[in-house]
Parts: structure tokens; C-alpha cells; sequence
């Protein structure tokens, strides 16, 4: 050919500049979150091998992944198990149930349902000091 | 330069030339030529269906078909043709079903079909005085079978390895004596100039709806083949027959079928009126097309049009009394048309629409097994073929029928293509002249270095004006003349016309300059052709000649271009089966 | 109405990289469509400016362009579709190469949608008469023969950004076309031709071609059915 | 340029598995969350743990939990690294990361899961 045309832009230029609709968002998250839960399993799975040296090491460890901000870290984690497991039932649903037809609506409940359970763990977490917190108001 | 060899060119990938391409043999070289990607022709719009007496819905025969498109010609269609038109029609829709074609169905299986304008059968066959009432004779696929039927067709050259060279604009045939010895065109990637050496050249070029302001057709239907085949001094004929459509959007020109009105809708004015019931008492609404422009034309004339915010005229058709499971069911296409380009809600509120430039009836005229001829002899020109909207076999006459054009598209498209098939088996290369592209290197130069003061635009505009408020819907012997004068006015100008692109690569500038050129060749015609006949037939209308005169005028016209001006001849009408008699629905 | 068109524009014989040209156009009202501002600026303002385009009501294809960041048809997208308070942002469909303006060079697109084999295989002799099919059978083929090639699914696909091997969602749609007509004989070879990483397992269900296409396909939905045959095969 | 490349059947099982480890980690994932924390000590106590891990329930829910878990993770993660064009050497090595750790951390966390 006489001419050359110009080479398209990569990927992450043309992934930031393009128009985003809520299913890319889905897509984007969970591919993020299942990325950092990967990770996470192998964190957990190197943190538990301080059972095989017995209770000392193993107790000592927890004081550490029971101070309140480690409680919240896992509490925000579970945001993350959350998104990936409801988002993951819809691909299912999209790939095996039609749910193609109506993945926003899905969508929609996979937001709604995830918001309720994280709340509803934060609760079962948070319990004790969220008892005190009403005791001390009364 | 490029040069190229091939046994057959075709040029245009729409219906008729990519269902011609179909039937060149192995062991033969065979290009199609395509000023777009061939699934962007505008066969792809049509909706309504295709015509054939299969019977696959109730009685039905090939000869009711064929009277009815006699009929509908209002006489001056050729019948030998139209005889091998309706005859051939279900043999050729069940080829595309059995080339994969999704055609819509009934409850056993078949392929569907539904009542369209003008398609009739006797109520009762054995009575040859029987009235005529609607049969279901167009095969359809949803409101799509253009566009399936288009993609059906491609997929098949897909299939056997068609040659295609996409996005190539021809800008001249190359004559070589009497013959037709190739083409010449462009590459529109790079603007080079490639010459095509060819036994045979088939123009499949489509329509000319663009020579209008308001038309149903696509951009690129600028009329081209007409231009190749009128510089070369080759006539075309019965160019005065442009069916104007009655209900395209307004101003966009973009059509709503006739099936809104077939499901009861109705077109009022802005008194509120039922206009209709004045020019047609009894089938009212459901008059044939060109009845039903020449009423819409009439109320905006005497001030019963509404007035749209660009100072154009329309009135309404109105769906908002149907049910919405009618409207979103049977009508989902063209509502959604409404929707998105006028922003009108159907179901609530009347859809603004007007005529608008649908269908080329005249053309390239050719033999019924597309040959073009060149005079009232019908001499064939060797190694030239013609089909589809381009070509005038002539099937239509002064007035298509809906189903039809689809119908022409595949019966003279394949018969051409068997008839090149044959040819190039005994026929030689005629010889390529030298100077072969030297009139379109010169003409791309002149236009590509013009210092001219006249924009493409603007002088296109200008055409298209002139052509739809004096050679449209209706005509008269005074807008014709003054129109004579106009298009020689309007050739000078466009000898100094500019462009602002002066590069080599997708120049689109400069390809639409040079389709300038082809509306000016194909508006010359259509001029004289209104202007010469002195009657009211089908869809040409004489304000001052209101009556058919088949004394005078049962005849084909002939308009060749003898040293730069149009001149006039006339080839008879083939009649066998039925003598003319009153149009009347 | 005044409003501005932001467009990209780019000239191989002159321009190293593309770049943004505006143009202030004048509107009718909100029911514009953007193919007639790109005319206005063209024929008005701009003769070089360069795109594609032919029957200018969304059923050719041929005008495929990115406006605001997302793909759409010129002729099909209103003013009203898009914030026309703020310019316009015009630009080629993204991820093929950009041939002149907003021309993009599509053989790539088209040689994915051949590689599908696009045509209907029957092995049998043809019978007299039509081959029977319901019209259930029928109408499960509507949707997917709706496409019309314009490219805007297949550009919009994040898994085409990254893969230019990724045969697409048009080519998809058009393998579904064939696979799940009643009358076929090669699902098989086109299944085995789509059974790849660079096939069918590439599309995330994103739905990025369901939003951008403007026959409004669930083109996602038709590759799921695509899917789930390849792994009734597989098992 | 497109290029028709790979193999029949080089994406249907590993898709599918990867929808039904993802179902059974739904379960899963969110069930040992809840266990860990109805009751604060079970999770947290080396005394707890013990006891727990004493049942071959849990046991097994243990070692599924890491063997799906793992490779769910690391099938995906593969999958989205696969997405991206790359050098088949960088490609290969990748790919040999993956498995290696996958191995490596199954083999841990059997471990431990088994010295009980």
C-alpha cells in the first residue's frame, strides 16, 4: 500500500478513554478484586503454617490479626469476597441461564444483596463493641 | 496505472451483481467492483419482502402475478420480460432458501407470505371478469429481506471465492468499436487509477435517488451507471418514470412502508382532514403510491400542509388509533425510524412525513437476458450487461410494484450472469485502447487542480432542489423547459467546480465531485424524458397532459447524448398477453 | 443553535499523529443527527474532512464512529443522544488503524467474520422445494442476521483491545447464525474454529458490543449459546 | 493482522470448571467467614482451630477450600494475563509462576491442614 495507516493506541489508553457502562465496571472490579483475593489466599494460607509450630507462635500471630484494624481490614475484605461471589453467580447466570437478557438487573441485586450481607457482617464482627457503644449512649 | 485482466467485471455488489457474480463458471476470472463494501449496497434497505406466486399461503399462479405487475406498469412494462419475471420468481426465491436465506415461515415449515400493494388474485379464478382482491404473494423475512437477502448473497460469493475489489470507483467504460472492452476506476484508498481489461462488463450500479432533495435512497445511489452509459452515447430509457414513495420521513426522506397504512394507518392534513377520501373514495389510504404522492403534493399546494421549522412542507400519517401491539409487533422497523430520527412517539402522536425519491423505473436498457441495447432495434452492445435498478429491462414500466424490484434483482441478475457465462466461453478480449484512462487521469487532474470558484456541495444542493420542486411528483411543460436551461447552467458551473482536498488517500472530496458528474448526466434525461412525453402515465404526471394516451405515447423513450445534447428516439412496448385498459384500484 | 464537534482528524501525507480539529456548526434543532453536522463541516466548512457513510439511516453500516468516547452510528445518534452543550468528541472506531480521519481500515474485521465461514453448508441435494424449518427455528436466527457489519461491538471489546487475534463479537454473532440454523451441516468446523483462547473463551461477558450495537443485538447472549454448545461438545 | 491460531477444545473445561469451583467457593468463602466470626474465638484461638480441625468435616472443607480456591484464583489469574499480548518466553514464565507457587502454597497449606 502507497500510505500507512496510523497503528491503533493500546489497550489501557483505549480502556481509559472509552465510555463505561455499569457491565464494564462489573468486569473491571472483578477482575480487581479477584487479583487481590488471589493474593490473599496465598497471605492466609503462609499466616496459618504458624499452627504446625505450635500454640505460642500461633496465638502470638493473633494478637496482632485481632487489633481493630486488622478486624476492619478483614471486614473491608469481605466487600471484596462479596462483590466477586455475587458478580461470579451472575457471569454464571449470564453464560448458563440467558442471564444475558437482563445483567444489569442482576447486577443491580448483586449490589443490593452484597451492601446487605456486608453490613450484616460487620454487625456479627463488630458485635461487642457496638454493644458497648449503644450501653455507654443509654 | 494499473492494468488488469479479467473475463467478466461487474460492477456494483448489490442484489443484482453479487447474484451475477453467482453464476460465472469456474476456470473464468471474475472481479466485482464496488464503490462501498458490498453488504453496505442499498439493496440492504429494502423491507416489504419479495414477489412470487409460490402459493405457499393460498391459491395463487404466476400469471395473476404477471397481470398485476402489467397493471401496475400502467402498460409500458415489457410483457415477454415480465412474462420470465413472474414465471422464474418461486424457482429463484427457493434458491435463496436453499442458499440459506432466513425467510419468516408458516406453521408447516414453508416460507411466509404476506398481501402487498397491488398484488391481486380473482376472487373467483374462474370467472375471467372476476374483481381482484389481495393475495399474499411477498416473501419476507420480518421487515429485513433486503438486508438478508444482501448478506445471503455476499455469503455465498464468500463461499465461492468471489474476487472483490472493495471501495473502487469506476469512472468510465472503455469502448472499443461497438464493443465494451473494460472499464477504468479508482482506488478510493489511494486514488490511483486502475484500467480493467474485460471480455464482459456488467453494470449493476443501482439507483439515482440522490438527484433528489428528499430521498429514500442511500448516499452513494448517485446514479453512476446511468453516467458511464450516457457519455458513452449509449441511450437510457423512460428516465422521465421516478417513483416517488408517499411516505418518507420528512426531510429526512427515510421510507415508512406502505404496510403502515396496510395496518390502518392514515395520512390527514392540517385541517385534520382524511384527505384520502377525496382522491380515491373507495381504497382511500391504500391507493397505489404514485395516486398517493400526487394527493400529498396537491394538499401542501393548496395550503393544507403543515410547515416544519426549516420551511418545508409535510403532512401527517397517523398511527396513534392502532393498537400498540400493532404498532411495536408489525410495525417495529419503521416506528423505531420515527422514533429515533423525528423523535415522534407513533403510538401517541402522528409521524410528519412526505414523498420522497424511492425507485429508478427507467435505466440502462437491456435484452431480458440483460444485454444492454443501443437503439429501437435493440442491437445489443457486445460485452456490455445491465441489471437491477440500473438497468431497464423493462419489468416495471411506468410504475413498480411493491416485491418486485427484490424479484428483479435475483431473476435478471442470475439470467445476465448465465448470459456472460456463455459469451466470454466464445467471445475474445476486444482490443484495449491505448489512451484507455487518459479522460479520467485528465478529469481527476482538472478537478484535483481546479481554481474554480463552485463548491460540490452547493451545486449539488442546487441540483437537488430544482429536480424535486420541478421534475418531481408532478411536471409541466413550462418547469420542464426552464429545467433544460438550468441543467446546461448547472454543467457550466460544475466545470469550475473545486476541491478542498488535494490529497491522494480516501479522497471523498474529490469522489463526490466526480458523483456530482453522475447526478448531472443522470438529471439530463430525466429532464428531457418528462419534458418529450406528453401524457400522465404511472408515476410520471403532466399538469398539463392529466389523461394516458396510449395512442401517442404507449412507447418507450430513448435519450442518447449526441455531441453534448440530448436526443430522442422511441422503442415499442412487447405486448402478449393483455391489452392496456384503464388503471383503475 | 450553535453547536461544536470536536473531531480527530488525521492525514497519512501529512500528519505524524493525529490530532483534534473543532467546528462550530449550526443545528436545526436536537433531532440533528451527527452524519448531518459531519456533511455541514465537509461541505461548509472543511472538504478534507473524511468518513464513511451511505444510506443514513442506520441500516448499510458504513458509518461507525466513536462519539463521546463510545461507538455508535453517525446516522443513528441524535443530538439529543449526547451532552451537545459541550463539544461533540468525534474519533475512529477504536482498535483498528486509522486509515484518514475517521476512516479505520476494517480487513481485519472483515477477514475475522470469513473465518467463521459466513454461508450456509448443506450437504444434501437440494430438494424441489424450499427445506422445511419452523418458524420457531426461523425467528431464533432474526436477531443474529439483524447484524449489519458496522464494526461497533467488535471495536468496542476490551478483549479486542488487548488481543487483535480475538475473532470478535461480529464474527461470533455471524458463527451463531450458522451453528444454530436448522439447515446447516458445518457447525462443527465453525465451532472448531471458534473453540480457542482466541475464540469464544475470549469474550468476558462484558457487554461493551451490547451497548455499542446499533441494532440493538444482545450480541453477549448469542455468544453464551455459542459457549455452552462448545462445551456440550468438549463433554 | 488476524490469525487463526490454537486448537479445538482449548477453552471449554477449563471454563467450565472455573464456574463451578467459582459456585462451590461462593458457598465456601462466605461460609467460613460467617463460621469465623459468629464466634470470635473460633477462628483466633490456637486452642479452637485445634479442636476444629480434629473434625473431618472441617478438615475437608479445609483442604477444599484451599485446593478450589487455589486454582480457581490462579486459573483466573492466568486468564487475565492470557488477555494480554506477550514475548512467549515472558509468556511461559508466567505461566510457570503460577503452577509453581500454586503448587508450592497447596502443598503448605496441606501441610498444615494435615499435621492435625
Amino acid at each position: 500500500m502507497a500510505y500507512q495507516p496510523k497503528p491503533p493506541e493500546g489497550w489501557l489508553k483505549t480502556n481509559l478513554k472509552y465510555y463505561k457502562h455499569s457491565g464494564s465496571w462489573a468486569w473491571i472490579l472483578h477482575r480487581i478484586t479477584g487479583l487481590g483475593l488471589t493474593a490473599y489466599i496465598f497471605v492466609h494460607i503462609y499466616a496459618l503454617t504458624s499452627l504446625t509450630q505450635g500454640p505460642q507462635a500461633f496465638d502470638n500471630e493473633m494478637k496482632l490479626f485481632t487489633t481493630p484494624v486488622f478486624k476492619v481490614l478483614e471486614w473491608l475484605l469481605f466487600s471484596l469476597v462479596l462483590y466477586h461471589a455475587f458478580n461470579g453467580v451472575r457471569i454464571v447466570l449470564v453464560d448458563w441461564a440467558s442471564g444475558a437478557r437482563n445483567h444489569k438487573k442482576i447486577l443491580t441485586v448483586v449490589y443490593g444483596l452484597g451492601v446487605v450481607l456486608f453490613i450484616g457482617m460487620g454487625v456479627l464482627m463488630f458485635r461487642e463493641p457496638l454493644a458497648n457503644m449503644f450501653a455507654s449512649i443509654r | 496505472m494499473i492494468t488488469h485482466q479479467y473475463d467478466v467485471l461487474i460492477v456494483g455488489a448489490g442484489g443484482a451483481g453479487l447474484r451475477a457474480a453467482l453464476e460465472i463458471p469456474e476456470g473464468f476470472s471474475c472481479a466485482v467492483l464496488s464503490k462501498v463494501f458490498p453488504t453496505r449496497s442499498h439493496t440492504g434497505a429494502a423491507q416489504g419482502g419479495i414477489g412470487a406466486a409460490l402459493g405457499n399461503e393460498e391459491e395463487d399462479s404466476w400469471e395473476w402475478h404477471m397481470f398485476d405487475t402489467v397493471k401496475g406498469s400502467d402498460y409500458l412494462g415489457d410483457q415477454e420480460a415480465i412474462e420470465i419475471m413472474t414465471k422464474d420468481a418461486s424457482r429463484a426465491i427457493i434458491e435463496l432458501e436453499h442458499m440459506g436465506m432466513p425467510f419468516s415461515r408458516t406453521p408447516e415449515g414453508k416460507i411466509a407470505q404476506r398481501r402487498f400493494g397491488g398484488h391481486t388474485r380473482p376472487e373467483d379464478p374462474a370467472d375471467p371478469d372476476s374483481k381482484h382482491i389481495a393475495v399474499k404473494r411477498s416473501c419476507y423475512s420480518a421487515d429485513r429481506t433486503g438486508h438478508v437477502m444482501l448478506h445471503t448473497l455476499y455469503e455465498n460469493c464468500i463461499k465461492q471465492k468471489v474476487h472483490f475489489f472493495s471501495e473502487f470507483y469506476v469512472t468510465e467504460l472503455i469502448m472499443s468499436g461497438n464493443a465494451c472492452a473494460g472499464i477504468v476506476a479508482m482506488d478510493i484508498a489511494t486514488s490511483e487509477v486502475h484500467v480493467f481489461h474485460a471480455k464482459a462488463v456488467m453494470l449493476a450500479t443501482g439507483g439515482y435517488g440522490r438527484v433528489f432533495r428528499i430521498t429514500s435512497n442511500a448516499h452513494a445511489g448517485t446514479g453512476d451507471g446511468f453516467s458511464l452509459v450516457y457519455n458513452s452515447g449509449l441511450p437510457l430509457q423512460d428516465m422521465e418514470f421516478v417513483q416517488f414513495h408517499p411516505t418518507g420521513l420528512w426531510k429526512l426522506g427515510i421510507l415508512i412502508s406502505e404496510a403502515a397504512r396496510g395496518e390502518g394507518g392514515i395520512l390527514l392534513n392540517n385541517k385534520g382532514e382524511r384527505f384520502m377520501e377525496r382522491y380515491a373514495p373507495t381504497v382511500k389510504d391504500l391507493a397505489p403510491r404514485d395516486m398517493v404522492s400526487r394527493a400529498i403534493i396537491t394538499e401542501i399546494r393548496e395550503g393544507r400542509g403543515f410547515k416544519g421549522s426549516d420551511g418545508t412542507y409535510y403532512v401527517h400519517l397517523d398511527v396513534s388509533h392502532l393498537s400498540k401491539e400493532v404498532i411495536n409487533d408489525k410495525l417495529p422497523e419503521i416506528t423505531g425510524f420515527a422514533r429515533t430520527y423525528l423523535g415522534v412517539e407513533p403510538t401517541k402522536e402522528p409521524i410528519p412525513i412526505q414523498p420522497t425519491a424511492h425507485y429508478a423505473m427507467g435505466g440502462i436498457p437491456t435484452t431480458p437476458n440483460a444485454e444492454v441495447t443501443k437503439d429501437k432495434k435493440n442491437t445489443k452492445v457486445p460485452g456490455l450487461y445491465a441489471a437491477g435498478e440500473a438497468a431497464c429491462v423493462s419489468v416495471h414500466g411506468a410504475n413498480r410494484l411493491g416485491t418486485n424490484s427484490l424479484l428483479d434483482l435475483i431473476v435478471f441478475g442470475r439470467r445476465g450472469g448465465k448470459a456472460i457465462a456463455e459469451f466470454i466461453k466464445e467471445a475474445d478480449f476486444a482490443p484495449l485502447p491505448a489512451d484507455a484512462a487518459e479522460r479520467t487521469l485528465s478529469r481527476i487532474d482538472k478537478i484535483m487542480n481546479s481554481k474554480g470558484t463552485e463548491k460540490v456541495g452547493a451545486l449539488r444542493t442546487e441540483l437537488q432542489d430544482k429536480m424535486m420542486d420541478k421534475v418531481g411528483v408532478f411536471r409541466n411543460e413550462n418547469d420542464l423547459k426552464e429545467m433544460t436551461s438550468e441543467i446546461k447552467s448547472l454543467y457550466e458551473r460544475y466545470q469550475n467546480v473545486a476541491i478542498d482536498d488535494k490529497g491522494k488517500i480516501f479522497n471523498t472530496d474529490l469522489i463526490e465531485a466526480i458523483e456530482l458528474g453522475s447526478l448531472l448526466d443522470t438529471a439530463e434525461p430525466i429532464i428531457y424524458g418528462a419534458l418529450v412525453r406528453q401524457e400522465s402515465r404511472g408515476a410520471h404526471s403532466r399538469e398539463d397532459f392529466p389523461n394516458r394516451d396510449d395512442k401517442n405515447w404507449l412507447k418507450h423513450t430513448l435519450v442518447f447524448k449526441k455531441d453534448g445534447t440530448p436526443k430522442i428516439d422511441y422503442k415499442p412496448v412487447s405486448i402478449t398477453r393483455f391489452q392496456p385498459k384503464e388503471r383503475k384500484y | 443553535m450553535k453547536v461544536t464537534l470536536r473531531i480527530q482528524k488525521y492525514n497519512p501525507e501529512k500528519d505524524s499523529e493525529p490530532y483534534y480539529q473543532e467546528f462550530v456548526l449550526e443545528a436545526g434543532d436536537e433531532k440533528e443527527r451527527i452524519l448531518d453536522l459531519l456533511h455541514q463541516a465537509k461541505w461548509k466548512h472543511d472538504g478534507t474532512l473524511t468518513f464513511r457513510r451511505s444510506c443514513a439511516h442506520g441500516v448499510c453500516g458504513s458509518d461507525g464512529i466513536r462519539i463521546n468516547g463510545r461507538n455508535r452510528l453517525a446516522c443513528s445518534t441524535l443530538l439529543r443522544d449526547v451532552n451537545y452543550k459541550k463539544p461533540i468528541v468525534i474519533e475512529p472506531l477504536p482498535s483498528l488503524p486509522i486509515v484518514k480521519d475517521l476512516i479505520v481500515d476494517m480487513s481485519d474485521f472483515y477477514k475475522k467474520y470469513e473465518a467463521v465461514k459466513p454461508y450456509l453448508v448443506n450437504n444434501s441435494p437440494p430438494p424441489e422445494h424450499e427445506r422445511l424449518q419452523s418458524n420457531e427455528d426461523a425467528e431464533k436466527l432474526f436477531e443474529s442476521a439483524k447484524c449489519i457489519l458496522c464494526g461497533c461491538c467488535t471495536t468496542s471489546c476490551p478483549s479486542s483491545w488487548s488481543d487483535e487475534n480475538y475473532i470478535g463479537p461480529a464474527a461470533l454473532l455471524k458463527a451463531y447464525r450458522f451453528v444454530f440454523d436448522t439447515r446447516d451441516d458445518a457447525a462443527d468446523e465453525r465451532l472448531d474454529v471458534i473453540d480457542t483462547p482466541d475464540g469464544a473463551w475470549r469474550c468476558h461477558t462484558i457487554f461493551n458490543c451490547v451497548e455499542a450495537c446499533p441494532k440493538e443485538i444482545n450480541i453477549t447472549w448469542h455468544i453464551s449459546q455459542l459457549k455452552k454448545q462448545l462445551a456440550q461438545r468438549e463433554m | 493482522m488476524y490469525k487463526h491460531t490454537g486448537s479445538r477444545g482449548s477453552g471449554a473445561p477449563s471454563w467450565v470448571l472455573q464456574r463451578i469451583t467459582g459456585l462451590l467457593l461462593v458457598v465456601v468463602v462466605i461460609g467460613h467467614y460467617f463460621v469465623m466470626h459468629a464466634n470470635p474465638a473460633s477462628g483466633h484461638t490456637y486452642a479452637a482451630v485445634l479442636e476444629r480441625m480434629h473434625q473431618p468435616f472441617w478438615k475437608m472443607f479445609d483442604l477444599t477450600f484451599i485446593t478450589v480456591g487455589l486454582w480457581h484464583g490462579l486459573n483466573g489469574t492466568w486468564g487475565i494475563f492470557r488477555d494480554y499480548k506477550m514475548k512467549p518466553a515472558v509468556s511461559l514464565t508466567i505461566y510457570g509462576i503460577i503452577i509453581l507457587s500454586g503448587i508450592a502454597f497447596w502443598v503448605l497449606g496441606v501441610n498444615t491442614i494435615l499435621s492435625f
